[in-house]
């Protein structure tokens, strides 16, 4: 080995840090916050406490597994909330006629399969951005709900069959939960193990050279919004039934929980990096801040400004330690050492 | 010639810098005189760029210092450094695409009136640099709507385009054609004359040895000689280099076997018009010409990279259309691309996914990846092609130059095709993985491949193509075969109109 | 590093809770005495701000150890934060629901513990709550349009009026508008325009401000909520006009602005509600519930006792 | 002279769809058409396009702001509660300082603390609206009787309203900083290649620090003036202002990538969509038959301009 590979190891041995904390670093952090609130935060450690904090995340979660697919490529979706609503509500008219969940099941996930084609589409054939057109697509899929709905009046149904989804357990842990880890582990898979997933992480990293690498550039891309729309429209069945009801006006501001959710879990929002295992954390985490706040019976307003300083603190941490570090060693620019030198300029669509 | 008497205008005095985890330069003493052309050479990761980047303003040293004029100073920012009248070419293209070729000459140092923008000076002013450069481009055209040579030139321009006292240049030509490059050493030359001291980086010790008054060598960060040109010759510099002497040579004896691939009245972008040729097996093709002649158009073409037209392509004896690059790879034609930042890495995948890309779904069974067969093939090519990482699990992002191109290089052969498109396959490459790339290269031919290989490096057709096709504007201006391959003979034809 | 990581982390671990601390009401529960948990559809809107003062009023005199939680008007967060107030064992919960559709696991939940449910106003959305507070909103709407019929008849107007909504989500509140129309149709006038003004001021505003383009002879606006009634009012009197005597301006909820600005005389009335004091009653009937008294109902077969909502105008406005 | 007209012309088809689309809705609601009416409309675009003509620097820098409607309120509401203590210009010009100084913060996390603007803004979104929350204690703030106010949203000359003025003001002020200062195109740059901006020598940093105090400062602007239009300030004031804003700045055919900007487009965007909510409203159709017009035509705008350079080749590769 020369000096120049010799220094080239140790180099990403130091590297390794970074990427520790981008697969890891999340995790832990939602490790330290369980194990301080289980010993300091009054009622954390009742073990319906506990549960609840878990199932809470699972909503959020079965999405995100989608968007994290959806931003590792370098694109993401801002159409899911209008989709959550739509799809739930039109599972929940299914349902309530019919009295067939698995009709319910079938009807909710499919619209959202459905929108998420059209989203597909549309940027890759017709070429607009994404960002573009989800927000487009998500403006009309709301007006949509609401026209279908004539007004917004929610439907609601509680029969047990329908609403054990939402809020049953197995073997005392919360069906939402599991089926949020399986569908981690399936969006786990599909990343890892799948050709589908290699492609969704060369065109993140470079679309270009995917491309000429021989990546099916339009027909991943497709594929990408279409399984945005399966675990959204996951969601969407699960939050229903968890409320025993769906409205058009579902949880507005959902699909930015949903990104800063994946974002917070290590995702690089400019695509090409990104894992699981960071979006389940980082939705534990949400699920985990807001439970302890109103544990510890936070003020409403002060909560929205402690979600928010939290959400900046953990983002900021590895700039943080990229600037402590080049104080260390002198200044230095990633011009080497980095591909992009375009770290900050963030918001890529 | 230098005198020895002339004053030392930049010092570079015990230079050491560490990456993290890297030193880059160790103790680096380095000096420049009025009008001196000195020539930094070094294989990549040597330590050149970031001398570079220190002497710009880009890096500050961990220790050592610079002395400018005679006196110690430190530059925080490359602002810094332009005022201290140093001008910097980078290797990389810096142009802001959206703006106009006289913004990006001017960026930071545009000409105000009032405190605003003097447009009609700004765009005066770019015009006379362009002029002195005998560059044809209206200064007022976005970057964008230029071809890749014109952004060059007009990177160069911008590095020119001041009073400096000393201009650094890193891998000026790259992207140039032959007479572009004459033409720029030509203007080096004067500039010296003027009293403007160059550092010149670059791979091409041909370029070099044309106009450099002193050599200094890098390796590993250390620096090995500095010597008048005029007193070392082209081996000696790089046994200095890469520390062993290099064989050059003409194309070994290639033996023809049946066509592989054909071509009949292929058109592209209304600039190419029907062109045809047939590849024979065991066969490198060259197809030559200056930047802009359309060579690499035929290539893009070829992979399905461009929209063309073509009567007849056949492969194999059979009919086959490729419309995009998926196509060809199904049709085992990989495809090497000359711009392999843009069009070749997956920076932030390992080594191992960047050659495995192409041929994942054939290592898939049911719907997933067999990891086993994938890690197998994908050390098998990495010891083939000899890729020097630590890991195949390593970032190919932390890879030398030559060992990202090996890669690439890697990534067709794991597609196990007949024919392979080489696109400027040693661009950016240190001499060292240069020899090696050739001589794999020359096994790939002898075992069966057939290869058409696109340069702006004549010596390059020399060393491995037994015929080759000279474009001049879309058009084939003649073909030549064995020896007919000289420089003279090759320039004849490309600049023919 | 990694010891700079770990620092950095229990830094924010620390901040997280210095900041979840700042906002703690400092009240610990103790097993002697009872909690309260009030879970409240969204502390942005002085309404609720009113009716949680009258809870906390309530149970503070009861001697009740108190809790709250905010919706932040998401029915999600409504499901998640009440049932987090649940598991805190609470032994009354009083909660007035973003979604009245989505009271369904609160109310399975804390019927699971024993725990009697009080809804105070919105709805209660067909579920098994103990009992529902709640103010009339149809009739609210109903009682607006005899006023403003009295208004325009008395002035002389022609009988042509504009009914603006909260966004399309608020459908509890949209009975406000419902009522309104009903008994203004039934009392011969035309509905000329039926718009959204989203809840919020500035809308109610903009809407205003088309409604007097498309039908300048518009007598008189009804609003679902105050802040659009005042938005409203503005665009009039930008436009030169009075909200109290030349397009009659009536609002709902009887918030602090719309009192200011029927005494600037901008606005012509609002239905007044009682937030402070159904959130102080939501307490008594907490307490005798969980003492196991029956409650007397005014509508037994749903549960329902009603809050009277009256008109406020210039002569019996509050100070 | 020429230069405008070329990139005027740049921007026509969005210039057609605002003819074509006036004279629809002045068929089918005649009153559209009345110049009351008109200036209604132009007042309401002009709310959006002063923090939208804020959005477009911060968009051809390549950067986001989605904390403009956070900080909008968040102005309002200091200068509102100034207004006893400073009298009416001072606190109007506190507000504006305010707005900056989020903006700044907002600049300074992303430059120092390397978090992308995205994520930034959409943090700073939830904690400027909680402080105002806190700030305001959830309460109004009014100033009714208070006329002086009203200076930022009444009529000043021949009817034209004053956020008119200022929304032409802006554009006219961008416009010129974008073309003739070293600031305007050093946005350009940034937003064009940031890595050659900063390495020849452009101060990225101060330069989103700029950026982003003047996205503050005209979201600040735009919050007071509606604050000023209702004569109430809380922290509700002017929720999803910066989607409209980005939408806005979308249909006026600025970038997203970055590296371009048209401050004509921004204007006839927020024309645009004033006058179908406008007109929507005075033919009494429901408030989300607007969302769907306002998804559908910033789709269909962008569908059709992909068409003009419409070739099988720029299908495959101008997704950005």
């Amino acid at each position: 080995m020369t000096v120049a590979e010799k220094q080239i190891k140790k180099f990403s041995v130091k590297l390794g840090w970074d990427l520790l904390w981008e697969r890891y670093g999340i995790a832990t952090v939602v490790l330290i916050a369980w194990v301080i609130a289980f010993f300091f935060v009054p009622n954390f450690r009742n073990p319906d406490n506990m549960l609840n904090v878990i199932r809470q995340s699972a909503f959020v979660g079965c999405a995100a597994v989608g968007m994290t697919i959806a931003i590792i490529s370098g694109t993401f979706d801002l159409s899911v909330g209008s989709t959550l609503a739509l799809s739930a509500y039109l599972g929940l008219m299914v349902v309530s006629t019919t009295e067939s969940v698995l009709l319910a099941i079938l009807v909710t996930v499919l619209v959202a399969m459905l929108i998420g084609l059209i989203n597909g589409l549309l940027i890759t054939k017709v070429g607009i951005s994404a960002f573009i057109t989800t927000l487009g697509m998500s403006f009309i899929v709301r007006g949509l709900s609401y026209i279908i709905s004539k007004g917004g009046e929610p439907v609601r149904y509680n029969a047990k069959a329908f609403i054990w989804w939402g809020n049953g357990s197995f073997l005392r842990i919360p069906i939402p939960f599991i089926i949020f880890i399986i569908c981690a582990l399936a969006g786990w898979f599909i990343l890892k193990k799948t050709p589908f997933g290699r492609y969704v992480f060369s065109i993140g990293t470079n679309e270009k050279a995917a491309k000429v690498a021989g990546v099916p550039v339009q027909r991943t891309i497709i594929f990408i919004f279409i399984i945005v729309g399966l675990f959204t429209g996951i969601s969407a069945f699960l939050i229903g039934s968890r409320l025993y009801s769906a409205g058009p006006g579902l949880e507005p501001g959902f699909e930015l929980s949903v990104i800063a959710a994946v974002v917070l879990g290590g995702t690089r929002l400019a695509g090409g990096r990104g894992s699981i295992l960071g979006t389940i954390a980082a939705c534990l985490l949400y699920a985990t801040m807001g439970n302890i706040l109103n544990l510890l019976h936070a003020d409403a307003f002060v909560q929205r400004v402690a979600v928010g300083m939290i959400l900046l603190l953990a983002l900021s941490i590895e700039g943080i330690r990229q600037r402590i570090f080049e104080h260390s060693s002198r200044r230095i620019t990633t011009l080497e050492i980095e591909p992009n030198s375009n770290e900050y300029q963030g918001g890529q669509a | 010639m230098i005198d020895e008497n002339n004053e030392i205008i930049l010092g570079v005095q015990g230079l050491t810098h560490h990456f993290p985890g890297i030193v880059a330069l160790k103790n680096v003493n380095f000096d420049l005189h009025k009008g001196e052309i000195h020539a930094l050479v070094g294989e990549n990761g040597a330590g050149k760029s970031t001398m570079i980047n220190i002497i710009a303003g880009v890096l500050q040293p961990s220790s050592g210092r610079l002395i400018i004029n005679g006196s110690p100073t430190t530059f925080q920012n490359p602002s810094d450094a332009q005022q201290a009248g140093i001008s910097v070419i980078f290797q990389e293209f810096n142009l802001v695409p959206q703006l106009s070729v006289a913004e990006n000459i001017f960026i930071n140092r545009e000409p105000t009136r009032f405190g605003m923008i003097d447009w009609k000076k700004m765009n005066e002013k770019a015009s006379e640099v362009l002029k002195r450069l005998k560059i044809d481009i209206d200064p007022r055209l976005t970057v964008s709507s230029l071809s890749i040579a014109q952004q060059q030139l007009t990177e160069i321009a911008r590095g020119l385009a001041f009073n400096a006292q000393v201009i650094v240049m890193d891998e000026p030509t790259a992207a140039l054609s032959e007479r572009e490059i004459d033409q720029l050493l030509s203007i080096v030359k004067s500039l010296a004359n003027e009293g403007v001291s160059v550092i010149y980086v670059s791979h091409k010790l041909e370029e070099v040895f044309k106009v450099a008054d002193r050599i200094t060598v890098l390796r590993d960060g250390v620096r090995i000689i500095t010597k008048n040109a005029s007193e070392v010759s082209e081996d000696d510099v790089i046994f200095a280099m890469v520390g062993r002497a290099l064989i050059h040579g003409r194309c070994p004896e290639r033996k023809l076997g049946p066509v592989v691939l054909s071509v009949k009245n292929l058109n592209v972008d209304n600039f190419i018009k029907d062109f045809s040729m047939d590849l024979h097996q065991g066969e490198v093709l060259g197809l030559g010409g200056l930047m802009g002649s359309g060579a690499n158009r035929v290539i893009e073409a070829l992979f399905g990279l461009r929209d063309s037209y073509v009567d007849e392509l056949t492969l194999d004896g059979s009919a086959l259309a490729i419309n995009n690059p998926r196509d060809a790879i199904h049709s085992r034609i990989g495809y090497v691309p000359n711009d392999r930042k843009k069009d070749g890495l997956l920076p932030d995948l390992s080594v191992k996914h960047n050659i495995s890309i192409g041929i994942i779904e054939r290592l898939k069974k049911v719907f997933w990846i067999v990891a086993e067969n994938e890690q197998e093939i994908t050390e098998t090519y990495v010891n083939k092609l000899n890729v020097r990482c630590t890991s195949i699990n390593q970032r190919i992002l932390n890879l030398s130059g030559g060992n990202q191109q090996k890669v690439i290089l890697a990534r067709s052969l794991a597609e196990e095709c007949n024919v392979l498109l080489l696109s400027e396959p040693t661009r950016g490459v240190d001499v060292g993985a240069k020899a090696e790339i050739y001589s794999l290269i020359d096994s790939l031919v002898d075992s069966g491949m057939a290869v058409i290989l696109q340069s702006s490096e004549l010596n390059e057709f020399i060393r491995l193509a037994n015929r080759v096709m000279i474009f001049s504007s879309g058009q084939v201006k003649g073909e030549l075969t064995g020896d007919q391959i000289t420089e003279e003979s090759m320039m004849a034809l490309a600049t023919r109109v | 590093m990694n010891q700079k990581i770990f620092k950095l982390i229990t830094a924010l671990l620390v901040l997280s809770f210095v900041l979840a601390a700042c906002g703690s009401s400092g009240e610990e529960a103790t097993s002697e005495s009872r909690t309260i948990g009030f879970s409240v559809y969204d502390m942005q809107y002085g309404f609720f701000q009113d009716m949680e003062a009258g809870t906390r009023e309530g149970a503070k005199d009861a001697g009740y150890d108190y809790i709250l939680v905010d919706q932040k008007s998401s029915e999600s967060t409504m499901v998640s934060a009440t049932i987090d107030l649940i598991n805190q064992g609470i032994d009354a919960l009083i909660i007035s629901p973003f979604k009245p559709d989505a009271l369904g696991p609160i109310v399975d939940a804390a019927k699971e513990k024993g725990i009697p449910v009080v809804v105070n106003d919105i709805g209660g959305g067909g579920t098994d709550y103990n009992v529902i507070v709640i103010s009339n909103n149809y009739e609210g709407g109903v009682m607006a349009a005899e006023h403003m019929d009295e208004l325009i008849s008395a002035a002389g107007k022609p009988k042509k009026v504009a009914s603006i909504t909260c966004e399309a989500s608020a459908v509890y509140a949209a009975r406000r508008n419902v009522g309104f129309e009903a008994k203004i149709k039934e009392l011969g006038y035309e509905v000329v325009a039926t718009l959204s003004g989203n809840s919020q001021q500035e809308q109610g505003y903009k809407v205003m401000q088309d409604i007097l383009t498309a039908n300048p002879d518009v007598s008189g606006v009804f609003s679902c909520n105050d802040p659009m009634a005042v938005g409203a009012a503005q665009a009039i009197s930008d436009a030169g006009l009075s909200g109290a005597s030349d397009i009659f301006v009536i609002g709902f909820n009887a918030d602090e602005i719309a009192l200011e600005s029927i005494k600037a005389g901008d606005m012509a009335a609002t239905v007044q509600q009682v937030p402070f004091e159904m959130g102080k009653m939501t307490v008594e009937l907490a307490t005798q519930l969980m003492n196991g008294k029956t409650l007397a109902y005014d509508n037994a077969e749903l549960r329902e006792i009603f809050v009277p909502v009256n008109l406020i105008t210039l002569d019996n406005i509050p100070n | 002279m020429k230069k405008f007209l070329v990139e005027f012309w740049k921007s026509y088809s969005i210039v057609i769809v605002v003819i074509v689309i006036g004279l629809v809705l002045g068929l089918l609601a005649p009153r559209f058409l009345t110049k009351d009416n008109l200036i209604n409309v132009m007042t309401n675009a002009s709310l959006v396009a002063i923090v939208g003509l804020g959005m477009t620097l911060a968009i051809a820098s390549g950067n986001f702001d989605l904390s403009v409607g956070a900080t909008a309120s968040f102005a309002g509401c200091i200068s509102f509660s100034l207004v006893p203590i400073l009298g009416v210009p001072l606190s109007i010009i506190a507000g504006v300082i305010v707005g900056a100084v989020v903006g700044l913060i907002n600049g300074l996390i992303i430059s120092e603390l390397r978090v992308p603007a995205f994520i930034a803004t959409l943090s700073m979104m939830t904690i400027v609206r909680g402080f105002t929350l806190i700030f305001t204690n959830g309460r109004d703030l009014y100033l009714f009787g208070q006329t002086e106010y009203k200076i930022l949203s009444g009529q000043l000359i021949l009817g034209i309203s004053t956020p008119i003025f200022f929304a032409i003001g802006i554009a006219l002020l961008f416009g010129f900083v974008k073309k003739y200062t070293r600031f305007g195109r050093h946005i350009l740059a940034m937003g064009g290649n940031l890595s050659a901006a900063s390495r020849s020598g452009v101060r990225t940093s101060f330069v989103l620090w700029g950026i982003f105090s003047i996205v503050g400062a005209t979201a600040a602007l735009t919050g007071m003036i509606i604050s000023s239009q209702v004569l109430t300030a809380n922290a509700r004031l002017a929720t999803g202002l910066e989607l409209s804003a980005i939408a806005v700045v979308i249909l006026g055919g600025t970038a997203l990538s970055g590296g371009q900007a048209t401050v004509i487009g921004t204007l006839l965007g927020a024309l645009l969509i004033s006058m179908i909510n406008n007109g929507l409203n005075l033919l009494n159709v429901p408030i989300f038959y607007q969302e769907l017009t306002v998804g559908a035509l910033m789709l269909g705008a962008l569908a059709v301009k992909m068409q003009k350079g419409f070739k099988i080749s720029s299908l495959l590769r101008s997704r950005s």
